[in-house]
């Protein structure tokens, strides 16, 4: 094993590093669903992007990345998004109601 | 010819920057909503227009070309838009300052 | 040629990152719609210095996606907020 | 050089606008952030070489995802706050930070060679007869995820509408239409759906043998079809309509059935039969791509609001 | 990828079918006309019976796995479908669940046609294809896709009410499991970059640094675990579970939480050599032991039945848990050990019990109008069909023989003494002592004659009295199996490490 090279693959792996502990610390400690929500997709987002990093590098056999990890993200997005939207429904058909209450809140 | 050509991209795709650059200005330093927005206008229409103009030789083909116009217009048309809405709601939000930009 | 228009690229990028200070400020929901409406036709703009530099067509279809989308979620905003204007009470802020 | 100069800006923002949705004082301030992410992530995709999942996240992370956030961002009122204690943030911080860190030394250790089954793609890939690698991979290596994630989207869906209250079960989604804000927005429709559609079309078109395909076009008519009806131009159909369940329903069945009929004619599930791979892998994108078109969109327009 | 290549075994196409044959049913029930809805779905959860059936003959009669390579692509290009035996084991096992509960449910929810039947068939269709899947799946990506088949079924059936608190329910447990799918996400990108393949076959036979592998499996596990709700992640599932209508939360309880624990379970037994596993596995054993006593002790402290059933759950969640240390800790062959039977019959005999508990459970409701366990008294009286099935489910829950909850507790004892694990041992005996507390809280009153009769809101269907009967007598007939490990269970298993 050694050291990988700085090159966009590294940086970007770094970033879906980072965006990952971003996303983990925000979907276990916000207050209020919609919050927990973006940041789960923040999260989704920085795995998404590992995925790239590892497509990026097991470029090969003339293609400028592995056709495998970017198909799987491709199918990952769209159930993401699917998940959103079936949260934001339920968040919303709460504040329906929920009234005047306030929205969320709770864990 | 081909010097010239270059010369003309440079040019035009400097000035989009700058325009890019005038844009975000004007949306940090301009004092209501409103004047915001017409900095902003100004910056995303001009400011992609001319680069897509000093992109347009080197596209490669004609679709890629016609392609940099069509992106473009979708851009330009869609800010016009959303211009327009914000513009709306800005007018009944903000009347104070909507009446200090008339002024 | 490519480099500099890689160049170009990171300062449209950068003029564009320092406009999503005003995201960061707002105040109101309309200023950061509009950082946003910025940031996109910025995004676009990158895109296409990028597809030229890299002689890559498929990063046009790309931005086309982009620019076809960039004013959605604003229209959308905008839209939303007219109405619950329309049903009372709820101001911009 | 100078790509890494932009790559290490890109990744910058991207952390930036992330931490900062994360701290974001109101719950709409962080829809916007997020918005933000989505395009940025669009750039950072591009910049790795994955077109089509830049595509991807241009129209689903951006576009459609961003409609129903900022949707909710307007509509849903401000939670308090609710500050974590101290010491939970410190711990979770630590969690997460240690998480980050694992995740930073195996980018940085990567193995080597870097795996990859890029080299079986290629292989195989003429057999598919498609020219995208990664259309080979939805379409023929792995059919059978994206066969079940089209059932995903269509449970995503019925969640949707399960969602409605029992008086309106059947009914139309969204409130009643009005007649759209100023003049701008019906003209902006008018023109720019057509326009949409003709490029929702070409993307799924080039999708055969360049980066582009069905859950990117799809997303495209789907936004398509929501402008429309915010602009008030159509309305959205009746949930109970035949014909609508019909329309989602065909491009599963066709998938499933093109799939079943790989049995006897090609010895498996999903294998197509020698010489017609090409012709058949388009008619199930065709098929899919107007059912996901009609499931996308019903999924943003949520859930019955008015009585059949 | 040094292993040998994977081929369709002959009758390899009901491995198809156990997918296809759901999916197809959803399909219709969207196209047929209201009327024949239910008829649509009872078919396809009797064909998928039958489908089950035949996996789990074939497996036991060639003593080999069925594999399938679906599009006749080789791993780790594409996806196979292989059933051993433990997945056959509980594919019948779902399958013979579901179909009680699809009879209980038969007229339950109204109208044919409208939102609550439209909703729930097609949410009970979604989770036997998700079951299924992940069952029979051998691809990690794979499995995520059936993952979230699984949760986008469930969680419309917790809110399928409409009402405010499950609306809420519902959210929290939408959250909790998207965040569990991400973190499970996260680890298949760690391993396929690691590794370059996410088959579990060409996993297993792989050597060298496994760094990025116990990474990769931490994150799942956690994110596994908060489907599962796992102690300390269970807080989603008494309100979610509780709240459901009764048909559905028999599902939910008894064949839900436990999709999430059969991929942890894969994982663990599969992809991490044992001498790895050994701390993980303590700690994972902690957290399940905590869960036993904690929820139970909630349990103890419900004063309505459903909560109380709920939090039931908790705690005999955590004992499938305790398979972990007592499988992976004694370094020996862990197909043929006492604990993979022991969790075996555990999950099986929970799933039957649990089933008709919430079941009887929901008779109740229907009977007295309420479901306050202070006001059981002549319950047995007006109801007594309902009354035995909640005994025979209890006795199976508690661990008294003879019955499926005896044999699983049992297994774990003999497993724990035999590694001299005796606060293992301490944990099972308190669980027991717990689950008999909680147990006659409600049965005692039930029996106890009532001092004014009871009033009786509606009558009872003898056909959904029966449904439930039937899944309480089957985890009372699991007892009468052989206490031994069965080889059943260990026919088609791929250990790690092994040579």
């Amino acid at each position: 094993m050694s050291l990988a090279p700085l090159d966009a693959a590294t940086l970007y792996g770094l970033m879906g590093a980072i965006l990952v502990g971003l996303g983990l610390y925000g979907v276990v400690l916000l207050g209020g669903f919609l919050r927990r929500l973006l940041a789960f997709n923040l999260l989704g987002g920085g795995v998404f992007i590992l995925f790239g990093v590892v497509a990026r590098r097991g470029a090969g056999a003339g293609f400028g990345g592995d056709p495998v990890p970017q198909a799987l993200v491709i199918t990952g997005i769209v159930v993401a998004f699917c998940a959103t939207a079936l949260a934001i429904t339920l968040i919303e058909r709460l504040t329906e109601e929920d009234g005047d209450d306030p929205s969320g809140g709770g864990s | 010819m081909s010097v010239l050509l270059g010369l003309f991209s440079t040019v035009a795709i400097i000035a989009g920057i700058v325009f890019f650059v005038a844009g975000t200005v004007g949306l940090l330093r301009f004092p209501d909503a409103l004047t915001r927005l017409h900095a902003l206008t100004k910056a995303d229409n001009l400011g992609l227009g001319l680069i897509v103009l000093g992109l347009l030789p080197y596209a490669g083909s004609v679709g890629a070309a016609l392609k940099l116009v069509v992106i473009w217009a979708l851009v330009q048309f869609a800010g016009a838009t959303v211009a327009q809405m914000i513009g709306a709601l800005a007018v009944r939000e903000h009347p104070t300052s909507a009446g200090r930009q008339r002024r | 040629m490519a480099d500099a228009l890689t160049l170009a690229a990171i300062a449209v990028l950068a003029a564009v990152a320092l406009g999503l200070v005003r995201v960061l400020r707002g105040p109101s929901r309309l200023d950061r719609m509009m950082a946003v409406q910025l940031l996109g036709s910025g995004g676009v703009a990158v895109l296409a210095l990028l597809a030229v530099a890299n002689g890559t067509e498929a990063i046009l279809d790309v931005a086309l996606t982009l620019a076809l989308l960039a004013a959605f979620a604003s229209v959308a905003l905008a839209r939303a907020l007219g109405e619950i204007r329309k049903d009372g009470g709820e101001t911009g802020r | 050089m100078m790509g890494l100069v932009l790559d290490g800006g890109i990744a910058l923002l991207t952390i930036g606008i992330a931490a900062w949705t994360i701290r974001a004082g109101d719950d709409f301030a962080a829809v916007v952030g997020f918005v933000a992410y989505g395009l940025v992530l669009t750039l950072a995709w591009t910049r790795l070489g994955a077109y089509d999942v830049a595509l991807t996240e241009a129209a689903i992370g951006g576009g459609a995802t961003g409609v129903i956030l900022m949707r909710a961002g307007a509509r849903v009122k401000p939670a308090p706050a609710a500050r974590a204690s101290r010491r939970a943030r410190i711990i979770v911080g630590a969690l997460s930070a240690a998480v980050a860190a694992g995740l930073s030394a195996i980018v940085l250790l990567p193995p080597q060679p870097a795996p990859s089954l890029a080299l079986e793609v290629r292989e195989h890939l003429a057999s598919t007869g498609l020219g995208n690698p990664i259309g080979g991979v939805l379409m023929a290596y792995r059919a059978a995820d994206t066969f079940l994630e089209t059932v995903v989207v269509l449970l995503a869906l019925f969640g949707v509408w399960s969602l409605g209250r029992d008086a309106h079960w059947g009914g139309r989604p969204g409130p009643a239409l009005r007649p759209a804000e100023g003049g701008a927005l019906p003209l902006f429709a008018r023109v720019l759906v057509p326009a949409g559609i003709v490029i929702g079309i070409y993307i799924v078109w080039v999708g055969a043998d360049a980066p582009g395909g069905k859950f990117q076009g799809a997303t495209l008519l789907a936004a398509m079809a929501i402008l429309a009806g915010m602009a008030g131009l159509v309305q959205a159909p009746a949930t109970a309509g035949r014909r609508l369940r019909w329309l989602l329903a065909a491009g599963p069945i066709v998938f499933v059935g093109i799939g079943l009929a790989g049995i006897p004619l090609a010895g498996a599930f999903l294998a197509y039969p020698p010489g017609f791979e090409k012709p058949l892998i388009l008619v199930i994108e065709v098929a899919l791509t107007v059912s996901l078109a009609a499931m996308l969109a019903l999924i943003v327009a949520g859930p019955t609001e008015r009585a059949p | 990828m040094s292993a040998g290549l994977l081929a369709t075994s002959p009758g390899g196409d009901v491995l198809v079918a156990a997918i296809v044959v759901p999916v197809i049913g959803i399909l219709l029930l969207w196209l047929v006309r209201p009327r024949a809805v239910e008829w649509v779905a009872l078919a396809a959860l009797l064909a998928n019976l039958g489908v089950a059936v035949a996996v789990l003959r074939t497996v036991s009669s060639s003593a080999a796995p069925v594999a399938y390579l679906i599009g006749g692509w080789q791993p780790p290009l594409g996806l196979a479908l292989r059933a051993d035996g433990i997945a056959a084991v509980f594919m019948a096992m779902a399958a013979t669940v579901l179909v009680p509960v699809a009879i209980y449910a038969r007229g339950a929810f109204g109208a044919p046609g409208e939102r609550r039947p439209m909703v729930f068939w097609t949410m009970l269709l979604a989770i036997t294809a998700a079951l299924n899947l992940i069952f029979c799946g051998q691809d990690l990506f794979n499995l995520y896709v059936a993952l979230e088949l699984l949760t986008f079924a469930a969680v419309p059936l917790v809110s399928l009410d409409g009402s405010r608190e499950t609306l809420k329910a519902a959210l929290r447990y939408l959250v909790f499991a998207l965040a569990g799918s991400v973190l499970y996400l996260l680890g298949v990108a760690i391993i396929y970059g690691a590794y370059g393949t996410l088959d579990l076959i060409g996993l297993a036979s792989i050597r060298g640094p496994d760094g990025a592998l116990l990474l990769a499996i931490g994150v799942m596990t956690a994110g596994l675990a908060a489907k599962t709700a796992l102690f300390p992640l269970h807080l989603w599932l008494p309100p979610a579970h509780a709240g459901a209508p009764p048909a559905a939360s028999a599902v939910l309880s008894a064949l839900v939480v436990k999709g999430s624990f059969f991929i942890a379970l894969r994982l663990w037994f599969d992809l991490l050599p044992p001498e790895r596993a050994v701390a993980g596995s303590t700690l994972l054993g902690v957290f399940g032991a905590a869960a036993v006593i904690i929820g139970s002790a909630m349990a103890l402290r419900q004063a309505r039945l459903k909560l109380l059933v709920a939090y039931s759950t908790v705690a005999q969640l955590g004992y499938l848990f305790l398979v972990f240390p007592l499988g992976l800790g004694s370094g020996a062959a862990p197909f043929e050990s006492t604990a993979w039977t022991a969790g075996a019959l555990q999950l099986m005999a929970h799933a039957f019990a649990k089933a008709a508990m919430f079941m009887a459970a929901g008779l109740v409701y229907e009977a007295i109008g309420h479901d306050r366990i202070a006001e059981f008294r002549g319950l047995g009286r007006i109801a007594p069909l309902t009354v035995l099935t909640m005994t025979l489910a209890s006795i199976s829950l508690m661990g008294l023989p003879p019955s499926g909850g005896f044999s699983a507790k049992w297994l774990m004892l003999t497993a724990a003494f035999g590694e001299g694990a005796w606060w293992w041992v301490l944990v099972i005996a308190a669980g027991g002592l717990l689950a008999a507390g909680y147990v006659f809280r409600i049965l005692v009153p039930a029996f106890t004659p009532p001092e004014e009769p009871i009033a009786r809101v509606k009558p009872v269907v003898v056909r959904r009295e029966a449904a439930a009967l039937a899944l309480a007598v089957i985890a009372i007939l699991i007892g009468f199996l052989p206490l031994a490990p069965w080889p059943l269970l260990a026919i088609g298993r791929i250990a790690a490490g092994a040579p």
